[in-house]
């Protein structure tokens, strides 16, 4: 689950992390009036959950709270790839003298987490990155015992960080940990980190996102999860813990596990098809979420066939049939299924599917190619 | 008893089990027996003729599972009780991790745990802690081990595979099966199969189990599965070009699949280049990989 | 540092570990408003940092306000082991069907925090222990882990804690281990934690004891100290940064190192003497901490004579020569005082103090031989 | 570079520097140069012959020490620059926690922390963590090492002890330099006078010194210096009893110290009735230890 700029840095500032003043408007009034309580120069920042909306013109500078209303209007009229501009925030400026890189993430590799600085923080980091790598230091973290300070001073040291600001740096260090181990993220980024004209530190910009698996214990932070962002249909699926998303194909799939749904996709292109979705039904799903799953994948008009691919293993056949058969009734599907049932229980679902003039496959191979055949003569008939 | 690594000089310093992992000697207990799945599968396991030898479920210690399973209240008095060698985890997600902790700390030196879902924050404690304690741990969120006709760990359907001698070891759970699936349809059997698990912390991880193979003397050829992300693929290739003797084919999901939801600019930073299913099909080829193109093909490559 | 049992159990509460209902009152007329308040009978408890009081008479059940009022008379004019009873905690009465002994602390043998349990709770818990050590429990906790809660499960199995309990125990246990942690203690016990007769465990006592080397990150705890209750002289002394007990000898001691200062009363007693204190200056004493703890001893009555046994390290004894002469002018005493100065700078010590009519010593055997004798001189001169 | 145990088999697993802890081949950094005591202390050490190769202070990196040390941001760099193979700590008690841990993450196999007054549950902490890192840790709230004629790490007074055959391990601090001073006074030498701090939770323990002075060649009779409180004294006689060919007397403070501030029941509980000095002495006469009745006493018993 992926936070916004604005609410990271609040909860940044709650762990002692500094940020600039400003809050967040969802009209240009209120952008207007923040933009006066703030007075001066101030920056008008498109709150979406993308990256690259700097470069799509979602951030600018404002020089007074007139200049603020106007840039507001513009900006929450705008699209981000794809995603309507919905709030902004609205920060007081600042005079920025050098701009940092500071994460702390996990790194699966290591099985720790792992800070992540470099002394040319910025959009163009991964270039940075990538061309030098030397610019980047990394310092992992032992999970059992937290960050200590020494390793943040070390960090400050590595890049270069001059002396008057190690203290700081050091308790946005700590802080920063903080914020990662008390939300569960498995990322917790400022970039930049600046060091402004008045030789202050401050996170002026602010990304983080919350591991799904341990959002049972964060009950906030389930509060602040944006869903205006996501697809109605990722929604639906999420609701009946469905794995979806949602590609330019016309061929739905369903299958049970993410190994072989992405298997399932690859299939059906591999024989000339294109995937209209990711669906992992997950193990042990029953009638009901099939059904769900099903009704999701039909939305979708541009889908000309559904692949049905279920290796029952904690997953029973039979029960995946009886949610086939229910969301039929239901939906009334128009385009050709073709389905294909192995393991736990599969004689028994085959049996149930005998009537509900289903195409069926032996093996993956043969469903991927009898899914694509069944799409292109339906786009021919269509 | 479990049957250790018995290679002189010993690969691996007699930190883990070997040919592998599980067989008939093994004695396992089932966290979370009494509950929906860890009853299911248990049924499934005892069927297949695996040596369960008892469960562990907080709260209700003294009843019985299946007319002659014991049911005790923490995994020490299980393992006390029982000689336990290894130890299945079928709890809920947010109690997965401190029934890994208690299996650490009951002495239990192979632990198998099938839940899905666990805090990635918790798997690097739980990771850290049992590394200290040298307990070798498979998954979370896998379906676990077959050593077909001898043992099944697992919620792997016993009657997908048949024995043989071919070592296979993956990522993914149903694929896995697909793939037993077309290897017994062409009456090629498995030594042992080891599911290691999706998920971005785990236990055991290909290059383990790659190991365990190479010096497993039941073990001629090898199968990898693999899928995007992470870099675990690359490493095991550098382990085959450098180490291993005997021939792997594999196969990678997710040539497909859009690209995952970004991790801010630190995944591009620490991930690198890698994670693209084309990377790791690159990657095993130069190291002498023969890479499928769907599931059903893996199993002729080594023939 | 000690805290009170209402000090305790308030902190208690905050970590989720249900206390009875009641509030300390420090008058007799605040105790009856509190019974008022609970209704039903309630328990008078002496609010002192001492052991035992319940054999002293210092807790008293009364059936309503009237007669809480007048226990509450009664206890707050007690005196409980020399320490006067300033606070009553008054807390409504418990019907009780089982007392179980619970804490944490720390195992210096293992360098682990500990869980200690056992079905024989209550004021003979160590009678338990010393008679039947297989009914007490004791479970490590990994202190980079922390409490997990299998382990407290395994505590609740272990002391036979019926099962409709474990849920409870467990809850109790993750807060009495936050407890432990939060507030740096090196001991917080729960004794009895009981079972009442409507089936609720309840924490009826509770005894903390705080590790003062970390109170510089316990500011809250600091407020709650409680200094009536420490001897005036050991107050001055914690001030100053010095170590100081007070004891019932007639030869003041002021030694630099704790196992010296106990090392010079041993050989004091063994040449016949008996030590009026301890007194450890610590490493590195100024003139100004040696000049306090002269005043210090020099206030008790009964010291006949002072012996200074300085063994120069950290310390240097020039330093501790000027602070002599320093309080020696300030206090005059009348005593007279044995010197014996070893190490670094001794021989400027040594100088320094030539023309302060000190007797001087050249060993410690030496020095205690002629503490004892000038001490006995003066007890017959007095 | 540090001299390693090189008895075969190896009693101490390879995991302590022998002969025993520091000599002429120590390379010591200080962690606090900079600060009042660091800086005493070091020139002190300087003095009495100690090879110190640098020092450390957080901010302070690339200033000099008494013209010829140089001081480094951290453990680490000055670890790379210096070859350090043992450092001395003299940060205040808030801050030597890190201090422990930092030269533990940088390698550094013996630390010797003289610092008082560190909160005991860092120190469980730090001492499971280090545990971990098979790192040696002498105190903290001790007066470090002393090979006389070799290296003095720590701060006990150099020209109070000479050079012997007599190991000397302690407790206390000053104490231990009444005894040294006793011995010297009788012409008496040490091979190596070991501070090991009077707190309850620490580094190295007697036993673990009564070890070292085994099988030290160097060493041929032990001095032992206990006080009241835990039972380390205790677990050394047991160590004498079964295990120790060498002499030693000992000396147990605190015979007429009141009893201590009682930690409620679990005190008891725990310490059991040991503690006292009565009882440990009476432990180590079991054991054969000749217990002297005053410090000056103690040389002349094992003469």
């Amino acid at each position: 689950m992926k936070l916004h700029e604005y609410q990271s840095k609040t909860i940044f500032s709650k762990y002692g992390i500094p940020i600039p003043k400003g809050r967040v408007a969802a009209t240009a009034q209120e952008a207007k009036q923040i933009a006066e309580e703030l007075g001066g120069r101030v920056v008008i920042k498109a709150q979406v959950l993308a990256g690259g909306r700097g470069k799509a013109g979602g951030v600018k500078l404002a020089k007074d709270s007139a200049e603020a209303e106007q840039l507001a209007t513009q900006i929450l009229g705008m699209d981000i790839k794809g995603l309507p501009v919905r709030k902004v925030l609205v920060d007081e400026a600042s005079a920025i003298d050098q701009e940092i890189y500071f994460a702390i993430t996990n790194d699966r590799t290591a099985k720790k987490p792992v800070m992540i600085a470099s002394a040319a923080g910025g959009v163009d980091i991964e270039e940075v990155a990538a061309a030098t790598p030397e610019k980047i230091v990394k310092v992992h973290i032992d999970p059992l015992l937290g960050l200590r300070e020494y390793q943040a001073r070390d960090v400050a040291v590595a890049i270069d960080l001059p002396r008057a600001y190690w203290k700081d740096f050091v308790k946005i260090a700590m802080g920063l940990w903080q914020v990662y181990s008390a939300t569960d993220a498995i990322l917790a980024e400022i970039n930049p980190l600046v060091i402004t004209k008045e030789k202050k530190l401050i996170a002026l910009d602010g990304k983080m996102m919350i591991d799904d698996n341990a959002l049972f214990r964060q009950p906030d932070l389930v509060e602040m999860r944006d869903t205006d962002e996501d697809a109605p249909s990722e929604i639906e699926a999420r609701r009946y813990g469905l794995s979806f998303i949602k590609l330019d194909g016309n061929i739905g799939c369903m299958v049970n596990g993410a190994g072989l749904a992405m298997t399932s996709m690859d299939v059906i292109k591999l024989f000339g098809g294109e995937p209209a979705n990711f669906l992992d039904i997950g193990g042990g799903a029953g009638a009901d979420k099939v059904a769900a799953g099903m009704r999701i994948i039909l939305t979708d008009p541009n889908v000309k066939a559904v692949l049905f691919n279920i290796f029952g293993g904690i997953t029973r056949c039979d029960e995946v049939a009886r949610g086939i058969l229910a969301a039929m009734e239901e939906v009334k599907p128009k385009v050709p299924m073709v389905v294909r049932l192995v393991g736990t229980n599969a004689e028994d679902g085959r049996r149930l599917l005998e009537n509900a003039k289903m195409i069926t496959a032996e093996t993956l191979a043969d469903a991927a190619k009898k899914s694509v055949k069944a799409a292109k003569k339906r786009k021919i008939n269509s | 008893m479990v049957t250790l690594c018995r290679h002189k000089p010993c690969p691996c310093e007699g930190t883990y089990i070997m040919s592998i992992l599980v067989d008939n000697n093994t004695r396992l207990i089932v966290q979370g027996i009494t509950g929906n799945e860890g009853l299911f599968h248990t049924t499934q396991m005892v069927a297949y003729g695996t040596n369960v030898v008892g469960g562990v479920t907080p709260g209700k210690g003294g009843e019985w599972v299946l007319d002659k399973l014991p049911v005790f209240d923490s995994v020490k008095t299980a393992r006390d009780a029982t000689d336990a060698t290894a130890t299945i985890i079928f709890v809920p997600a947010r109690f997965a991790p401190d029934a890994m902790f208690e299996a650490a700390d009951a002495g239990i030196p192979l632990i198998i745990c099938i839940t899905e879902g666990v805090a990635v924050q918790d798997m690097m404690r739980v990771r850290n802690y049992l590394d200290q304690k040298k307990v070798r741990l498979i998954g979370p969120n896998c379906p676990g081990l077959l050593t077909p006709g001898k043992a099944k760990v697992g919620i792997i359907p016993g009657d997908i595979a048949i024995p043989g001698n071919v070592g296979v070891v993956s990522r993914s759970g149903t694929l896995t099966y697909e793939v037993l699936y077309a290897m017994k349809n062409l009456g090629m059997g498995a030594s042992t199969c080891v599911g290691i698990g999706g998920d971005p912390v785990n236990g055991t991880n290909f290059t383990d189990v790659l190991e365990m193979f190479e010096h497993d003397p039941k073990t001629e050829k090898v199968i990898l599965i693999g899928e995007i992300g992470g870099s675990e693929e690359e490493k095991a290739a550098e382990y085959i070009t450098s180490k291993m003797t005997k021939p792997v084919a594999a196969f990678i999901a997710g040539l497909t699949a859009p690209p995952g939801k970004r991790m801010g600019h630190a995944g591009a930073i620490i991930e690198g280049g890698a994670g693209t299913a084309a990377d790791k099909i690159k990657a095993l080829e130069a190291a002498g990989v023969k890479v499928a193109k769907h599931p059903e093909e893996i199993p002729t490559l080594l023939m």
